[in-house]
């Protein structure tokens, strides 16, 4: 066991930094811009790992890759990560929606799309959540009918990142009620730009607006533009969800070595907050939990390394991490005491980052799956045990019962 | 055996649900809310001040209603509820109380009737900076009766009449009566997790400060006011994690994944089990610290202590576990969930973090062991 | 809000406890006693009991009780744990099994079973539980065949206690496999000494044997012990047990102030492990769960001292105790560091109740109900939430998948 | 990266599964379990020897294997699968690690391959009573090298044949190597809670004592010790966990209840989720661990409290809750959860309680902060 590069692997550690140097832009204060600023320079940054091929490293050549391994995806992304370049626009894009086209559309819709999305001229998000389905996406009631040609398309997606500033879209929608509901989806790719298409930012408990309701009114389009047969739309979801779990990044937030700063500037009679042993045996607990997931993604990246698939082990990492961090921002706050309901950045310790993190923390425990349906997910596709009892299988999605 | 409210406190709290079902909504919460100018409902104090409840527990001489304190706790408990945002903690738990326990006959004439009549707001000052105030690091000072010093955070700080202040006097600390409208007194308001409940810094320069209680007794009557408002505190956060069991059980009836309710499904249904649990419990341990303030027993400590505890837990795990039954829409600023998440949080620290209650409720179990 | 008794309540609880005095045996110390002598001294005790009608108290005096209130139950078994009596051999059978008897058998049977049963002569056990219908008691395979006038009962019961000490019992059995699980019960009394009756103790965890299993070898009884319809047993079992929640009594073992005591004598570094700022956090955490659920049963006490019907409250007293039971246990044998291990009453800390109390503390989470069921009664009872997915409802028990 | 078993070590791994699957079944475990006066499965530890695990990490020189620390961590996961009934951790984790790690050229030449050869049953004795040995209250004292002082519990202490033993001489606090056959030595076995594992009380008066290591550095010593084997025992507790993991789900798939397995209820469901996240963060860490004592690194400390701490707790949950999956069958003798169970704190008490290890693991952050 240890944590060394094959000499392959450093070589291409090697490459891949001196590239970096050469090439990643200078630092600059993105705090004091604004997003389509920002936006601005991730795009050049994209067209310019694009040209050396450091974007969809794993692709073939003739898709704009390198035909690069796993773990050379996974060594680049950890080099880069040293550098402070514009990121997180493209993920979703280039991680779902993307291959989702490159799987299901035709020769001539691949070739329009593909290479200006890897070169970050053109952006994609993905519709498939809606207010009534939520971790149930195979309920959605968004509807398409079909007019001659065309599609026309009523209805409204939720929690769609990006919606605002991407280009276009692939589109879950109902083209059948009278089936069960599995059966009755089809999936297509839109213009976000096209009349039709309302985007509006949805406020958060947490105050700012990462996310977007997407409304559709009459939107027409061709059926051209339709990804996979007719009915076939949850089989075509499921290619795009199965690359999910590659796209969903490692938690944000304040850790364990900065609530351990913030109770070591805590005065209390007793010297500091950090001689408290109900403190210290917290501390230790969110510690072990905290490398503990660090370590397990070194055993991923080991059989990344190894040319072997990824054990279920990487699924345990957001229900650790959400649930830790709500409770460790909890934990800061009454260690500040009555101060800790102060969110003032100039005042609170370490600019409110536990404050902020408490009101974050809840929505971490959601999206992208619940702790709920991740522990599903690990008790059924991990441990093998049977799902729930489906009462929703052959029932026509029109007669099924609906609430909110 | 008579431990739960009287069929005559029942009618009361009753009538209170009633008079905040129609006063305070969930819109009314959100005006404070979504303001950032408005630091609580004028309109709603008023109505509170009309019904008598900030009287309900002063003495019929000081203009009260002369009620006992199990009636204050209803009143707190549909307060909680519905997430009241206005300074009835600050005047009626702190200021109210201390001055009935530590105010001079002249100091009770002359306040707790204005308090009664919704003419004063109050506020109680002892935090001057993250962690817990102690006698080695209180900075505030008073001086030939004038007060030098800052305290922050302080609740309902920056609309408050008149503050209690914890501060030393010739190296005896001591609690302080100060007028907040007179000179030498600065305040700023702040933002916090809570946006329905107003918190200032307040700097005190020369400010005019009367001594409430006895002269090296400030950390003693600090204690003993807390242990009062915790009792009334913990049936607020009551009426906050029943509201949140409420919500959470009437979204889980009524949205549907799969073919069914997820209120049908194990996860959601031993969620909400817990949720019940857990204010079952509190609610127990709140009863007995109604109880012991009602009759001044000398259980209350202990008794503060275990209902600050069990309450201040069951809402946490309510208010955070409602917004996770909600799913993504609990996660949006429309839904109310998180007026009920930050509501938690501003009750478990606004009277002293629940780890600070936990060590207190220890020593008083090696106490009661010495004794 | 006071504790204070009515003057009615405070007048019967002097009646009582004057009683008690003038009756209630010398202490003995029963640890040296065998389970025979100690079941001697119980039934004497009994008869003093049923003879001054201080047993079964809230039944009709026609039937040996005093027709009491709830609360002078209360009242009365408050003031006899006073003192040192026998106690626990009679619960079940008057608690759940003869109120069984007195709701469904003929006038005969009553007559010939309810007064040598309150008067402690003849002790009743419950036959439900099978290895294969635990949780799910519908589910048992216990079989009676009628055979003319006779029945003919071969199976096993399980977690039968008393059995081997109990005279008769009632015992529920699968009369039809044709139809749905619910509809294919009988309920019949029985003698526990008859010819195809055999008990054999389980061995537990724990070490000692506190249950039973009961073996039935062709039982042949007559149709006359039918208690119900044929085909009604569950609904006589619901009755039983409705009453059972009422029989289950408070969780022993060594709580808050025992193990504050072994913190104190434990000597650390610093002093005692008590004045570690971790164990005091967990002291006042256990303290809180335990003086609230005692505060629970006191306003159930209050209901009933007011006539009313006790609120749910009191269904989560198990769920709390046998946890915080198990916790508990662990964090003492945790202060006891290495030595935390010895079970030997002689050198063990407080006679090793912690370690003896880790061993039971998984049998409480279990009997009577799992933490789960329990969780289940709160959700659905309680909250009113909806029952799970049931695909055994309309199935014939014969077609039945079944596992162990 | 390379953060796994290597093919040759999970090949090893794999035998001695096979090994273990055939010669310590639960019938083997319940044979020690049952008769009193069994410490231990002697032919195990007859077959456990003669397979080369003994020796698996001791170096070729004195007659051992001269594998790394991580192929022993594999036999190591493999024993606390099967529960195993032998004095393994006593010999190999504690006695051969503190011999190779304070032991004189001469020392090692004399025991090492003794251990080896499986001729020898060692022990570690550092308690004295309930709580945490320290220096103000080490009774074991040494002059002119005779021990006297008495030693409880001691794992193993009344089979083993020589004993690490803390005790003070000369004021300092040193390790002894004391032969328990000698004269001055009286022993008693003692009930525990995890009857496969044998415990003794041990009487020291004037027994012939040889210091290990250097004088004063007895607690050091320990702590050295105790890392090394944290690291050993993690990857017991975690075949431990990862085996209740297994049952439960065995269990939960073939029980049925209102007419479907239990395995699909979700309560049970989560249950088992809750255990696999836990033992696969008791895996990343134990894995962490072997590396740091596989390659003597300076994190050490760290990587074994981490290790231990985690797999404490993955065990502990995952031995009571596969009793409580297992539902009334789980909590008789007949049923092989208890076995898991008993030896979850078996495990968790033998190098020190999981809370002084938290604590250990704390300062290693402060002292690596203060760096």
């Amino acid at each position: 066991m240890d944590f060394n590069d094959s000499p392959e692997e450093a070589a291409f550690r090697i490459e891949v930094r001196t590239w970096l140097e050469a090439n990643a832009p200078k630092k600059v204060d993105t705090k004091k811009m604004s997003e389509p600023e920002i936006l601005k320079l991730a795009k050049a940054w994209q067209a310019t790992k694009a040209a050396a091929r450091f974007t969809c490293m794993t692709w073939p050549e003739a898709l704009g890759g390198r035909g690069a391994t796993p773990i050379q995806n996974v060594i680049y992304n950890q080099e880069e990560s040293k550098f402070d370049v514009p990121r997180g626009f493209f993920d979703i894009g280039l991680g779902m929606c993307v291959p989702t086209v490159m799987a299901f559309a035709n020769d001539e819709t691949k070739q329009r799309f593909v290479a200006p999305a890897v070169r970050g001229e053109e952006i994609w998000c993905q519709l498939f959540s809606e207010p009534s389905a939520g971790s149930d996406v195979a309920g959605l009631r968004t509807r398409a009918v079909k007019d001659g040609d065309d599609w026309v398309i009523n209805g409204q997606k939720v929690w769609t990142s990006g919606a605002h500033y991407c280009d276009f879209g692939i589109l879950l929608v109902r083209t059948n009620p009278d089936v069960p509901k599995h059966k009755g989806l089809t999936m297509f790719w839109i213009d976000m730009k096209a009349p039709g298409v309302e985007v509006r930012p949805i406020h958060q408990m947490s105050g700012g607006s990462n996310f977007n309701e997407v409304y559709f009114t009459d939107l027409r389009i061709n059926d051209s533009q339709r990804l996979g047969a007719v009915g076939d739309g949850w089989k075509v979801a499921l290619v795009t969800l199965m690359n999910e779990r590659l796209a969903v990044g490692g938690s944000t937030g304040p850790n364990y070595a900065e609530i351990m700063a913030l109770a070591r500037s805590t005065v209390t009679e007793d010297g500091n907050a950090l001689a408290n042993d109900a403190f210290r045996e917290k501390l230790a607990d969110w510690y072990v939990q905290a490398e503990g997931l660090k370590l397990t993604r070194f055993r991923t990246m080991t059989a990344l390394s190894r040319g072997q698939t990824p054990g279920p082990e990487s699924s345990i990492g957001k229900i650790i991490s959400a649930n830790q961090l709500q409770d460790l921002s909890n934990s800061a706050m009454e260690l500040e005491d009555q101060f800790g309901i102060i969110t003032d950045t100039a005042i609170a310790p370490m600019e409110a980052a536990f404050q902020q993190s408490l009101m974050w923390a809840p929505g971490l425990r959601i999206a992208g799956g619940t702790d709920e349906i991740l522990k599903n997910i690990i008790a059924e596709r991990v441990l093998g045990l049977p799902g729930d009892v489906r009462v929703d299988k052959d029932v026509a999605f029109k007669d099924m019962p609906t609430g909110r | 055996m008579n431990f739960d409210y009287s069929d005559d406190q029942k009618f009361l709290k009753n009538e209170a649900r009633k008079f905040l079902d129609g006063n305070c909504t969930s819109a009314h919460v959100r005006k404070v809310l979504d303001n950032a100018d408005l630091s609580y409902d004028a309109d709603l104090w008023k109505g509170v001040g009309a019904q008598g409840w900030l009287g309900a527990a002063i003495p019929e001489e000081h203009g009260g209603l002369g009620l006992g304190r199990v009636e204050l706790c209803a009143i707190a408990e549909e307060l909680g509820r519905a997430c009241a945002p206005i300074p009835f903690a600050s005047t009626v738990y702190f200021l109210a109380e201390a001055l009935m326990l530590a105010g001079s006959d002249a100091q009770k004439a002359k306040w707790l009737p204005k308090i009664a009549a919704g003419e004063l707001i109050g506020a109680f000052a002892t935090s001057e900076g993250p962690g817990v105030v102690n006698a080695a690091n209180l900075q505030a000072n008073v001086v030939g009766g004038k007060l030098t010093g800052v305290k922050i955070p302080v609740t309902d700080g920056d609309i408050a009449d008149l503050a209690v202040v914890l501060a030393n006097e010739g190296g005896k600390p001591g609690l302080f009566l100060v007028e907040l409208a007179g000179a030498g007194v600065t305040r700023e308001t702040l933002k916090t997790l809570d946006p329905t409940r107003s918190v200032a810094k307040i700097s005190f320069s020369g400010a005019a400060a009367e001594r409430l209680g006895d002269a090296g007794e400030g950390f003693a009557l600090t204690e003993a006011v807390f242990d009062r408002a915790a009792v009334l505190l913990a049936f607020e956060q009551l009426g906050g994690s029943d509201r949140c069991l409420e919500m959470a059980k009437d979204y889980a009836m009524d949205r549907y994944a799969f073919g069914r309710t997820i209120a049908g499904y194990q996860a959601i249904k031993h969620k909400l089990a817990d949720m019940y649990v857990k204010n079952e419990l509190a609610r127990s341990n709140a009863y007995f610290g109604a109880w012991a303030l009602n009759v001044g027993a000398a259980e209350l400590p202990i008794a503060a202590a275990a209902a600050r505890v069990a309450s201040s837990e069951a809402y946490w795990f309510a208010s955070k576990e409602n917004v996770q039954t909600h799913g993504g829409m609990g996660f949006t600023w429309a839904v109310d969930c998180h007026l009920y998440y930050r509501r938690s949080r501003q009750l478990a620290l606004v009277a002293g973090a629940p780890k600070v209650w936990k060590e207190r409720l220890v020593q008083q179990l090696e106490r009661r062991n010495a004794a």
